[in-house]
């Protein structure tokens, strides 16, 4: 065991600085979705098609912003700008046009409705933007790479990959935890998703939070996609494997909890990127054994409060 | 035989009424065939998913084709009209929608599949509906390798052709590589490639370093582990036969952190993604095109059918086409030879469906580059064009140079042989057989 | 002297720093009605829950019939012959009330039957006369969720009562039942309990049915037994009138 | 629905079935696939019954594919794989039933579609066992010793699936009207009612669980007959959601609701695709969406004059 630490110690610290960036990602559509899912009880398929829309967004604004002759700065705009957009149009779209009507409906109708919108948001992202990859890497570009040392070699980063994924994942777990615990309209939310009834019963408006924590879980979804863009190429498709991490990540994390949903995306992306190294062909099902094993300990899940069942 | 005729009659008999369609269905493929008032195509191509990166292109060039033919007469007076056929939903619902087009759209020929496994699944088809069906662009070697298809033919190249040729020339262009790295999409065409790969560089150049072999999920977004892990382990070589939006984005990251600066790259299936990545795309590294048709192709054979093929894809629709593009106009020119030639041997009547999988067998056609012949096991030769990516003034987007072009009937597969076992019989005096670089 | 149906002895649980049971010991004899009066949040519904399985305690044991039967399974409890009706009665809401008692009956003979109708004619005969006994033969083919709160809190005893429970545990079996019902679902549910033999502890409130129909109250307060007694002596006790009656009597008017 | 109304739209259905298969070849594949979705969706239903919804439950239908394309080399006979690939996948619902049916709701959910995923990924990553994505093709089959023409070999499938359907269907019917099958829907209302009742919840659930494994597997296995060539695809997530697409769109409240649904995706699936092949997926949404908000109840819930009624809200 020692010895394999000693041959291999230096790879792990490479494949952490990896697993770091790609748990950023998996965070900001996680958190969304868990957010979500805590108030509405709704498990969101569409969440992915939100990333992906974000995603595609965000890299026709940074587009159009170089096209304008406009500095490679502006492509962190465009990136703010495309979460924004997506999350302020489509949330409440989504929320007030389809989704309220089925509250109260059985669960797997209220899964399959979003199973619906999926669909369709998967064909309409092909409509708007073909299916030739699409790619806007001037905010990662703007920054540069970092040389990490590695034995008597340096391994380049992108400073992108190093900093500000890493950086806005953890501004946005500190963020959304002042707001949930610090502001009232957080702690609304914080109250309906631990006992809906007893919150309503307290004069909550449920109809009001709920549109709000939609709009917000499909912001994080759309900056999500956001931040991804600018390291990857977009084509059709990349909101269904999206999701289906999501939805080990809100399993493990415990319905609801953000630090669990942090905690979660960190234990799936360095898994992920030491198995890239020393197990490939467990590269996928990773996240699955993570979560299979969690709830086999935990049935609630990570962070996850027993609910109390009233006889 | 007698069995089979004894439940054939009894389902008849159970079937109630069924007896009349049974015949119906049953007409045979040596029935005498009318000239149609329109020659029906069925094509399968993907839609939608990733792989629609080529399938929605090559439809694109499909149906630019049939107005070009309907325009000039179609074949033999019989206008074209194409019924497509979305594979991405997978294998069982393709083979399902393979008979939707023979029983009931009434196609005479189909076009089948982007995907090795919906080829895989279609060409048995072929042979139980005796429908000629080309195989317009997967790659698998297996098809013909594993079976026989009287039925089937492809229009194209395959993998085989495809993965030596750029080996060869990067064993002669960068004798002295000693270690690679592999990094190909998890799936049949990633696994095969790479099989055929180290089985020829296994034979050719002995004691070459595997340092890195991944196979990351098919459709992954991003690649920075595994550009992380060749960084480290920096091999000469790191060989991938990513396509579409995959292969953009693995060289779109591993150029940011110039992994392109440590290691030669070798990338058979980058042609398809030189226009997105534009002048992303670092110079310098082995490139194909899975065939011939580059569009810097340095003496095609029909320049003017070239210029008239890509200078009216652009025009319509803004982009230079792609290989898949291109293999497509094979299978229509394959199409109008085979037709030609079959209305010929009749006399100028119209063939049913046996004379026409016989006028397939051994054809050969032109191509704005290049001709193809297809041999008695019907697969096609196709010439491959392969050479190191650079930037120039001509084309807003990486073009090979020093090109090579090698000549199908050397780097295929000869009939009755596997390609593994083909490669692995190779002997390095293959390389002095290979045609001078040109420099383009 | 008689030997005690269930004897429970030490039992100890707190939640958190709430102390639901305090060194609880109780011995309920056969035949009787003992009622179970406190303040809310004394540990009523957590001795019951402690006894049905449903609960472990910290520490204590519980025997019913001379063996120990802490640590067993609700439904190892059930088998043995304690049942329980609930304060929210436990119905299955989207079947009829038929089949509700209809489930309790096949509970009792096994349910492992796949391909025989649950509404088979043995079922359903012994059904409708259960629900007869409870007065409930006229909403048997209403649906669970559509009775009033009286019906539903017989139909959830009536459940209990199929499976020939020697020891039934009452959690509130009329809160939240009109005062005009009241007395009539006490009155039907202790005749069927009489006739049928049960001994029964219930928690309840209302000091009028506890004075008519109990034959020991034990008074509870911040888990332990306060006192135990005939009901005429408990409830003229001026601690238990005050500390537990007085505060019931404001609830009731808050 | 009454018995008589059910029965005769059962007959009916069958009618109609064995008409179109006769009256336009190429659907009677489509068709059959259709049935054998069915039969797997119907297994899903009983899952529904008692309030879960499993999210990966096409690993059985693949499990059962599978068991068929390996077997088939081998055994190349439809009488002796289709019982194989249905007790295969029931073993496996048993093992797997008893670590998920401990578990509910969302948890149950996930933990199927993560184990689901799991298996899709074994199926695409042992790629020298499973050839990956290209699948694995199915030989020619014998049935009961006898190798039928193309023709006769459509027909036998056709109606092999279609005794299938019909048997279980009413199989399901009777288990559904039994002590177990409604402890099973108490499951979904008052889990804790059951204990008390001294009846073990989980024993009930997993008794379903295996029912409904071993039915995926028999469909899975009619879909690797039908189509003859199996993909991972089978296994992925999606095809999962598309399995409780189907029920939904027949409605849960019948045995024949998922004959139905799956019979009424596959055609519109098949003309959505036709007639404009790079937007059936949107097609197929618009449809869902329109079937969930106005027609709760699905098709079986129009059928039967009840589409206006809303289904019951959460307890």
């Amino acid at each position: 065991m020692g010895e394999w630490f000693a041959e291999n110690g230096l790879l792990l610290g490479l494949a952490g600085l990896d697993g770091l960036a790609y748990a950023a990602l998996v965070f900001m559509v996680a958190v969304g979705l868990n957010l979500v899912f805590g108030v509405l009880r709704i498990v969101n398929v569409a969440h992915g098609s939100l990333f992906a829309i974000g995603a595609y967004t965000a890299a026709s604004i940074g587009l159009f912003f170089t096209a304008q002759g406009l500095p490679p700065a502006a492509g962190y705009a465009a990136l703010l700008l495309g979460a924004a957009l997506v999350g302020g149009v489509l949330g409440p779209l989504i929320e007030r046009v389809v989704l309220r009507r089925v509250y109260g409906y059985e669960d797997v109708l209220q899964l399959l409705v979003t199973f619906a919108l999926f669909m369709i948001l998967e064909d309409m992202q092909k409509l708007v933007w073909g299916v030739q990859p699409v790619f806007q890497d001037s905010p990662m570009k703007a920054l540069g790479t970092v040389e990490v040392p590695f034995g008597d070699d340096t391994i380049p980063f992108t400073a992108y990959q190093l900093f500000v994924l890493p950086g806005v994942a953890v501004a946005t777990l500190i963020g959304l935890a002042w707001f949930l615990r610090r502001t009232l309209t957080g702690r609304v939310i914080v109250a309906v998703t631990t006992d809906k009834e007893a919150a309503t019963a307290m004069g909550i408006d449920a109809v009001r939070v709920t549109l709000l924590t939609f709009t917000f879980g499909a912001a994080l979804a759309a900056l999500g996609g956001a931040l991804a863009s600018p390291t990857t190429s977009l084509v059709p498709g990349i909101g269904a494997s999206t999701i289906v991490l999501s939805f080990a990540v809100v399993a493990t994390a415990g319905l609801g909890q953000i630090e669990g949903a942090a905690l979660t995306s960190l234990l799936i992306g360095m898994g992920r990127s030491a198995a890239v190294y020393f197990a490939p062909e467990l590269e996928v099902v990773v996240p699955y054994l993570i979560m299979v094993a969690v709830l086999l300990v935990r049935p609630q899940g990570l962070f996850g409060v027993v609910e109390a069942r009233r006889v | 035989m007698n069995r089979q005729t004894d439940v054939s009659r009894r389902a008849a008999m159970l079937g109630a009424a069924s007896s009349g369609a049974l015949l119906w269905a049953g007409e045979g493929a040596r029935a005498q065939a009318q000239k149609p008032s329109e020659l029906r195509i069925g094509i399968t191509t993907f839609l939608s998913g990733p792989a629609s990166v080529f399938g929605v292109p090559s439809r694109q060039a499909a149906e630019l084709l049939i107005e070009q033919i309907n325009r000039s007469g179609g074949i033999g007076g019989v206008p074209l009209r194409a019924f497509f056929v979305d594979e991405a939903p997978g294998a069982d619902h393709l083979v399902g929608e393979y008979r939707r087009l023979v029983q009931n759209e009434n196609v005479q020929v189909v076009f089948a599949s982007i995907s090795s496994g919906s080829c895989l699944a279609c060409t048995p088809l072929s042979t139980e509906l005796r429908k000629t069906t080309l195989l317009w662009d997967c790659g698998t070697q297996r098809v013909f390798e594993e079976g026989k298809h009287p039925y089937a033919f492809r229009t194209q190249g395959y993998g085989t052709p495809e993965i030596l040729a750029p080996l060869l020339y990067l064993l002669k262009t960068k004798p002295d590589f000693r270690s690679i790295g592999v990094i190909n999409q998890d799936y049949a065409w990633g696994r095969d490639s790479w099989e055929l790969w180290k089985a020829g560089m296994d034979a050719l150049k002995p004691g070459v370093r595997v340092v890195a072999e991944m196979f990351p999920r098919f459709g992954s977004t991003d690649f920075s582990t595994e550009i992380t892990r060749l960084l480290a382990t920096r091999p000469d070589v790191v060989l991938s036969t990513s396509w579409g939006g995959e292969l953009v984005t693995l060289v779109r990251q591993a150029a940011e952190r110039r992994l392109f600066e440590r290691s030669t790259f070798v990338l058979p299936v980058a042609e398809a993604s030189m226009q997105s990545l534009g002048r992303a795309m670092p110079a310098g590294h082995v490139i194909g095109a899975r065939g011939d048709h580059w569009n810097n192709h340095p003496r095609p054979k029909d320049p003017a059918a070239m210029a008239r093929f890509v200078d009216g894809y652009r025009q319509r629709f803004n982009e230079y086409p792609i290989y898949p593009c291109h293999h497509m106009a094979q299978a229509f020119s394959a199409l109008q030879a085979a037709y030609a030639k079959a209305i010929q041997t009749k006399n100028g009547g119209w063939p049913n469906d046996q004379e026409l999988a016989d006028a397939f067998r051994g054809l050969t056609f032109d191509t704005p580059t290049s001709t193809i012949t297809l041999r008695e096991d019907g697969q096609g030769l196709e010439d491959q064009l392969v050479g190191l990516s650079s930037q120039g003034e001509r084309f807003p987007f990486a073009v090979p140079r020093d090109m090579v072009i090698f000549p199908a009937a050397m780097v295929s597969t000869p009939v009755g042989q596997k390609s593994v076992e083909w490669l692995k019989s190779l002997k390095p005096d293959i390389l002095a057989q290979m045609p001078a670089p040109i420099a383009g | 002297m008689t030997v005690p149906l269930l004897s429970a002895r030490g039992l100890r649980l707190a939640f958190g720093g709430v102390k639901a049971a305090d060194g609880i010991d109780l011995d309920v004899m056969p035949g009787e009605f003992l009622a179970i009066i406190g303040p809310n949040g004394a540990g009523k519904t957590t001795f019951i829950n402690m006894t049905t399985g449903y609960l472990r305690p910290q520490a204590g044991a519980i025997e019913y019939e001379g063996q120990a039967i802490l640590g067993l399974a609700p439904r190892a409890i059930v088998r043995r012959g304690i049942g329980r009706s609930f304060q929210l009665p436990q119905l299955f809401t989207e079947h009829t009330v038929l089949e509700n008692a209809a489930l309790a009956i096949a509970a009792r003979a096994g349910i492992w039957s796949p391909l025989v109708p649950l509404l088979r004619p043995g079922y359903r005969r012994d059904a409708m006369a259960l629900l007869a006994r409870f007065g409930l033969e006229g909403v048997a083919e209403a649906r669970a969720d559509a009775l009033n709160e009286g019906a539903r809190k017989l139909a959830d005893i009536a459940m209990a009562v199929a499976l020939e429970p020697r020891l039934l545990l009452m959690d509130e079996p009329t809160s939240g039942v009109a005062a005009s019902e009241k007395m009539g679902v006490v009155e039907t549910l202790v005749r069927v309990l009489r006739e049928a033999g049960v001994t029964a502890v219930f928690v309840e409130h209302d000091m009028e049915v506890v004075a008519r129909f109990a034959d020991r109250v034990a008074v509870w307060s911040q888990g332990r037994i306060l006192t135990l007694g005939p009901p005429a002596a408990v409830l003229a006790d001026p601690a238990v009138r005050r500390e537990v009656i007085g505060i019931e009597a404001a609830a009731a008017h808050g | 629905m009454s018995r008589r109304a059910e029965a005769l739209l059962a007959l009916l259905g069958v009618a109609a079935l064995i008409f179109t298969a006769w009256a336009a070849p190429w659907l009677r594949f489509v068709l059959t696939v259709a049935l054998a979705k069915g039969l797997g969706v119907l297994g899903l239903l009983l899952l529904l019954r008692a309030g879960q919804v499993s999210f990966g439950h096409a690993m059985f239908l693949a499990l059962g594919a599978y068991t068929v394309a390996f077997a088939a080399p081998s055994v190349p006979e439809t009488l002796v794989l289709l019982p194989a690939a249905a007790l295969l996948a029931g073993v496996a619902g048993l093992l797997i039933g008893l670590f998920v049916v401990r578990y509910r709701d969302i948890f149950f959910g996930m933990l199927n579609l993560a184990l689901s995923m799991v298996f899709y990924s074994v199926l695409e990553k042992f790629y020298a066992v499973t050839k990956g994505t290209d699948g694995i093709r199915v030989p020619p089959l014998t049935i009961a010793g006898l190798e039928p023409v193309r023709e006769t070999q459509e027909w036998v499938m056709f109606g092999l699936a279609l005794g299938l359907a019909l048997l279980c269907a009413l199989g399901v019917r009777a288990y559904l009207a039994s002590p177990m099958g409604q402890a099973l829907a108490g499951i979904k209302t008052r889990e804790t009612r059951l204990e008390f009742l001294g009846v073990p919840a989980r024993r009930v659930l997993l008794f379903a669980y295996v029912l409904s494994a071993t039915m995926g597997g028999a469909a899975g296995a009619l879909i690797a007959m039908t189509s003859r060539h199996v993909t991972p695809q089978l296994a992925y997530w999606t095809s999962s959601g598309e399995l409780i697409f189907i029920g939904i769109l027949g409605g849960a409240g019948s045995a024949l609701g998922p004959f139905l649904g799956a019979a009424a995706f596959e055609l519109v699936r098949v003309y959505a695709a036709a007639a404009v092949a790079d937007a059936w997926q949107m097609i197929l949404g618009g449809v869902l969406l329109a079937v969930i908000l106005f027609a709760p109840g699905g098709l079986i819930g129009i059928l039967s004059g009840r589409a206006q009624q809303r289904p019951a809200g959460r307890a």
